[in-house]
């Protein structure tokens, strides 16, 4: 049995992480000033999953963690997904 | 009946438990998904009313403490208890700091009589109502998961004061971790879909 | 009927048909060889298993295969089936029905109204559905239609009755404690005379009270006869001393000309005792004139006197 | 090893008093007990009101109850049946006793979280409990809660929506527990090819009970955040969409239906090959055949408003979608039917419970063919047909495997054998009473019969006649078997560790199990149905 945990992370790597987060924070503020219309949603959207992405991965230790578990994780997400575009089956054609 | 130990199991139950929290706000993505289809231009209009500056305060707040507690992880691992402990109160701090800050930004909507049965939104167009009773669920209940999480940080800062999470057995502090980037996580997508429409 | 033109009940009983079929066979299949396996490899007869592989995979594959096509075609069939449900025929008349707490109301083109679904034999009728309230679901049986009443939207069935006759129409979504009394009927009359029908009068307001009764569903509740219902029986309830729950505090009242108006406008007003204060408020759904008829009649003397048949 | 006569997890330890040992046990074996009389207590609890439903429909117009009454009793009955009973109740009860031993693991993964699980199912069934007795008077929606009318109802409803958030979340936590424990504590040897049929099932459900539930969750809150402010988010009135919450209340409760068949499903592959004598048939494909029903189960949610005025592409991609998960469900059957040929089969109680199973689910998921075809669920849709079939999976499908479970395992737990004979008799007048109550309902369901109708008109009454006379023969079945069954364990004969010559885990133990089950984790050298090494790990 494992009791043991991740390796810990630097701090250098962890400050980096939340550098970039709050850089991203600022792009994600300023292309929602500028109006593109339908694609506004879909920037943030991307930006938002991309700072999601690094909490996820170094925050969270998921670039450590097995293979199993990013299965699992997607399956989650996964599900979420189905979840939301079958019932735009329905809403988006009625 | 001894516990059996084992950080993977402990941590791999953690990460089941946040994907069923992550399909508890998924419901309420749905809805939103919903019906930001279908009134768009409502949903714009709610979306200019929230107070920016707020809300991306609250979003630095956030990735801040994320970041603390990620680096009191670190430092309890490293054998540095007293940072460690620095760190979770600072996290515990911008907490309170968030909360604080989103009960100023409800006053205001009440105050406004933006509020579900108050007089500003009541003249609204129907998408602006939804908007607003979608906001104020779904910060509503992340802001009660914020108070979990931090309850619950709190508890393990006493935990690791007391010498019961240690260097060789941080999984308490890990799993609490781990829910609090979930806390941060959802928010990541609240700020843009609520604050950012444009 | 055969020289009339295709009908939702074909439509329907064609995919009951085909899927009840396959079914019955694989279940009679499947039930059989499970009875023969038991018998004939009892332990009594058969002390011993013998060896058989544990998988195959091309049995396995087969067994997977042939129900696929089998659902397949059965969703393929139900989904032709369907089509024709939602293929309103274009010359079909217009009738738009209404679902409300707990009765139904049918409204023509011309301005006619009634409580009950009147259609011309053999002729497609399109009927156009709303609810006042909470979700109801109008179903005719006898025609295999089914659509939920919903509160902002419209939805509709369509269909065509082959006979002349009455058919049994249901509310079938469940919507509160008379649900089950939401029962009325399609009359499918002939052509003829169903454009007498809908000649006859068209301004609803000329009717008296028990026709406004009725269709503002007020019966579906309310009975004239004295017996017991979800609300309490109009039958001498002019006069009548009631104890009731006004604002939280009981007190007992005598039902007066004021108290049978607000009871209608404001049914939480005065709640009576020992019934479910359930009633829907009437407000800006009744025009005044209507409403005063309504009132003149629930307290005038067929009524209030002592019972005088339904 | 214990010695004869031992009572091993069930003896009494003198250090606190006896129901505090019980009721505070992290002990995975009495949790699992804990569910097993909760769980028991509300099927009855269920049971007797689906008797006073019958009752009230025996005759049209007014027989027992007034209209109120009847639509509270049947709100309660379906929540009982639903929430109490048969989604905690084969993982709760027998998943929790049977699957660390069935892995050969000393506990579940987290003990604690566990008892924590039994206790969330109390306060919830409490709650349910509390809701007829106060506010506003016992709830009246149906199970599903629809709204508008749930948003409005004066009845309390608010509490009811709670209780089931709390149910659901010991769902989840029991979720949670399960797919850990199987993940990190197989013994050695246990590998996933050589899993019982039976922890794959409850694999399978866990999932489900952690992505599906927490959908459910949130409606209840949503719908309870309605109640008290009326936020408008399902009011047409207030921009909201009535529908959607259809679509939220089925996003989980179709995949319910799964987490309530699946452990039944994982019960009958048990016990089938046991009772013929031979490795099951395709256990890959049984396995596999679980996890697909998980999977493409969560994506059919729509088959349940075909007229609730959703669209008609949604209604083409959800029909579409529920034929095909028809598929997985049909191999199961072929296996389980495989697995007898050839074997050396004996007709003991489980064994035929199990086989009823079969017969059962057969006709209920094949009805249940009928409901997905969109054109023929317009005409049955929200009528006793749609009752006769769920009936038939719920209690046709889970609630034999339950008994069948309890006829299989309960001599393991408390080491005793209830009569043959008696199980026997009752079974068959189960069997026969259950198709007397069923069958003329889906009958008069294709009449034109719709649900929730306290009142009906008088050609529908010969057919609920003969329901009704049904109910009683099943009442008298369900007594027998009960009563036997209790006194089997209280004065039955010795069963021995291992009475049916199974080769799973669980039968290595001593019957009943020694507290420490698993103190050492066994060395696993075998499939669970190579039958010739049963009783060696
Ligand atoms: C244990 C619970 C359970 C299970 C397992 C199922 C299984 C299935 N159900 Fe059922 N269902 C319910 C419980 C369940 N259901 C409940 C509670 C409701 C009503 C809720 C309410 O409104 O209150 C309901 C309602 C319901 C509806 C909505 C009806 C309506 O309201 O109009 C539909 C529609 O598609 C449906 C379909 C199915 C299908 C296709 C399956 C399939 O999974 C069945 C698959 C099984 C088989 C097909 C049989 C076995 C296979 C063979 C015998 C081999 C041969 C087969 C082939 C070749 C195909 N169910
Ligand atoms: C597992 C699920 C389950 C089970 C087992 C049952 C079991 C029964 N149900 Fe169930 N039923 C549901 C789940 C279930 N039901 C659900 C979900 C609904 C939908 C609710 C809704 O619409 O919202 C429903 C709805 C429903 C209706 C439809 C109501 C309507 O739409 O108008 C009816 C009507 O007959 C009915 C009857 C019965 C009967 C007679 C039983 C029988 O099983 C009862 C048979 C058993 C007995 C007769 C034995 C009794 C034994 C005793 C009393 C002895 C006990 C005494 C001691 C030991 C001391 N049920
Ligand atoms: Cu209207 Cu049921
Ligand atoms: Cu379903």
């Amino acid at each position: 049995m494992n009791r043991y945990s991740h390796p810990a992370l630097s701090f250098r790597c962890l400050t980096t992480v939340w550098a970039l987060l709050l850089v991203l924070t600022g792009i994600t503020v300023f292309v929602s000033r500028l109006d593109l219309g339908a694609l506004n949603i879909w920037a943030a959207l991307g930006i938002a999953t991309l700072k999601a992405s690094l909490v996820v991965l170094y925050f969270m230790h998921l670039k450590h963690e097995p293979r199993l578990l990013k299965l699992c994780l997607f399956i989650a997400l996964l599900t979420l997904a189905s979840f939301i575009g079958l019932t735009f089956f329905d809403v988006l054609y009625r | 009946m001894t516990m059996q130990r084992d950080a993977t199991a402990a941590r791999l139950g953690m990460w089941l438990f946040l994907f069923s929290e992550l399909l508890l706000f998924g419901g309420l993505f749905l809805l939103y998904a919903v019906y930001l289809a279908r009134y768009p231009a409502d949903f714009v209009a709610g979306g200019r009313q929230l107070d920016l500056l707020l809300g991306t305060g609250n979003t630095i707040l956030l990735i801040t403490s994320s970041l603390t507690v990620a680096l009191a992880l670190s430092a309890l691992q490293q054998g540095r208890r007293r940072l460690c402990l620095g760190l979770l109160c600072a996290t515990v701090l911008a907490s309170l700091l968030f909360l604080v800050n989103k009960g100023v930004e409800w006053q205001a909507k009440f105050d406004h009589g933006l509020f579900p049965g108050g007089a500003r939104l009541e003249e609204t167009a129907p998408g602006q109502k939804v908007f607003f009773g979608l906001y104020f669920v779904t910060t509503g209940l992340h802001g009660l998961h914020v108070l979990i999480g931090a309850a619950l940080l709190l508890w393990i800062l006493g935990l690791v004061g007391s010498g019961r999470v240690t260097e060789q057995d941080p999984v308490m502090l890990e799993n609490g971790a781990l829910y609090w980037h979930l806390v941060d996580l959802i928010w990541i997508f609240i700020f843009p879909l609520y604050y950012l429409l444009l | 009927m055969t020289d009339l033109p295709f009908t939702t009940i074909e439509a329907v009983d064609a995919v009951f048909l085909y899927i009840f079929g396959i079914a019955a066979l694989l279940l009679v299949g499947i039930t059989a060889t499970m009875v023969v396996f038991v018998v004939r490899y009892h332990r009594r007869r058969h002390p011993q298993p013998q060896p058989s592989p544990s998988s195959k995979l091309w049995l396995e594959l087969v067994w997977t295969l042939i129900p696929t096509l089998i659902v397949l075609s059965m969703f393929w069939y139900s989904w032709e089936g369907y089509l024709k449900l939602i293929d309103v025929p274009p010359d079909a008349l217009k009738v738009q029905a209404e679902g409300r707490k707990w009765s139904w109301n049918f409204s023509y083109e011309n301005g006619r109204s009634s409580d009950r679904l009147y259609v011309p034999v053999g002729r497609a009728v399109r009927v156009a559905i709303v609810s006042r309230d909470v979700l109801h679901s109008l179903y005719i049986p006898a025609f295999r239609v089914k659509k939920d009443a919903v509160p902002g939207i419209t939805t509709y069935v369509w269909f065509r009755a082959p006979e002349v006759g009455s058919y049994d129409l249901f509310c079938a979504e469940y919507c509160g404690v008379s649900h089950s009394s939401m029962v009325t009927t399609v009359e499918a009359l002939p052509e003829a005379q169903f454009s007498a029908w809908l000649e006859k009068s068209k301004k609803p307001s000329a009717a008296g009270g028990p026709a406004l009764l009725s269709r503002h569903g007020c019966t579906g509740c309310h009975s004239l006869d004295g017996s017991r219902r979800v609300g309490p029986s109009f039958l001498g309830l002019f006069g009548r001393q009631t104890q009731v729950l006004s604002d939280g505090r009981e007190r007992t009242l005598t039902a007066n000309q004021d108290y049978v108006r607000r009871s209608i406008l404001q049914p939480q007003a005065d709640l009576v005792q020992g019934y479910p204060p359930v009633m829907p408020s009437y407000q800006g759904q009744i025009p005044p004139d209507e409403l005063q008829t309504l009132v003149d009649y629930l307290c005038s003397e067929p009524l209030s006197a002592a019972p005088a048949g339904p | 090893m214990a010695k004869q006569n031992d009572r091993g997890f069930l003896q009494a330890s003198d250090r606190q008093p006896l129901l505090f040992d019980w009721i505070f046990s992290v002990d995975h074996k009495r949790i699992g007990l804990l569910y097993l009389y909760s769980v028991g207590a509300f099927f009855l609890a269920g049971v007797a009101l689906g008797v006073l439903l019958r009752l009230e429909l025996i005759a049209p117009g007014p027989t027992i109850a007034t209209a109120q009454t009847y639509n509270a009793l049947f709100t309660l009955h379906g929540v009982v049946m639903i929430f109490l009973f048969i989604i905690p109740g084969i993982p709760g009860a027998f998943g929790n006793l049977m699957l660390p031993l069935q892995i050969g693991a000393r506990d579940v993964a987290f003990p604690r979280l566990n008892l924590l699980s039994w206790w969330l199912y109390i306060l919830g069934a409490f709650m349910a409990l509390t809701s007829l007795f106060s506010g506003g008077g016992p709830p009246d929606t149906g199970w599903t809660f629809y709204v508008p009318f749930s948003s409005e109802t004066p009845t309390n409803v608010s509490l009811a929506l709670l209780a089931v958030f709390i149910i659901g979340f010991s769902s989840i936590l029991t979720g949670v527990n399960f797919v850990t424990t199987i993940h990190r504590l197989r013994a050695p040897g246990m590998h996933w090819g050589r899993l019982p049929l039976f922890v794959w099932s409850l694999y399978a459900t866990a999932w489900v009970q952690i992505l599906a539930t927490p959908v459910l969750g949130i409606t209840m809150v949503l719908l309870m955040v309605e109640r008290l402010i009326g936020l408008g988010l399902f009011d047409p009135g207030r921009g909201g969409d009535p529908i959607l919450y259809q679509h939220l209340f089925w996003i989980y409760s179709h995949p319910a239906v799964y987490i309530m068949i699946l452990p039944a499903m994982g019960v009958v592959s048990e016990i089938i090959p046991v009772f013929a004598r031979k490795p099951t048939f395709g256990y890959k494909a049984i396995a596999a055949s679980s996890v697909a029903i998980a999977a493409a189960g969560s994506l059919v949610w729509g088959h349940h408003m075909f007229v609730s005025g959703m669209s008609d592409t949604a209604i083409l991609v959800f029909s579409l979608l529920t034929f095909l998960v028809a598929i997985p469900s049909a191999v199961k059957v072929f296996n389980w039917v495989a697995t007898l040929y050839r074997g050396s089969i004996s007709l003991e109680p489980p064994m035929l419970f199990a086989l009823a199973f079969v017969f059962l689910f057969s006709i209920g998921g094949l009805t249940g063919l009928i409901l997905g075809s969109a054109a023929t669920d317009v005409h049955v849709h929200d009528t006793h047909f749609v009752v006769g079939h769920f009936h038939y999976v719920m209690f046709g499908g889970t609630g034999f495997a339950f008994f069948a479970a309890l006829h299989y395992w309960l001599p393991k737990v408390f080491g005793r054998m209830y009569n043959m004979k008696a199980a026997t008799i009752a079974w068959a007048i189960i069997f026969v009473g259950f198709n007397l109550l069923y069958f003329p309902m889906m009958l008069v369901g294709l009449h034109g019969m719709p649900r929730r109708y306290y009142d009906y008109l008088p050609q529908f009454q010969q057919l609920n006649v003969i329901a009704t006379a049904g109910s009683w023969v099943l009442a008298a079945g369900l007594l027998l078997m009960f009563v036997n069954l209790y006194r089997g364990m209280r004065r039955g004969a010795a069963a021995g560790s291992n009475p049916w010559q199974a080769a799973t885990l669980e039968w290595v133990l001593t019957s009943p199990p020694p507290a420490e089950s698993f103190s050492q984790p066994p060395q696993v050298t075998h499939g669970p149905y190579d039958l010739q090494q049963a009783g060696k790990p």
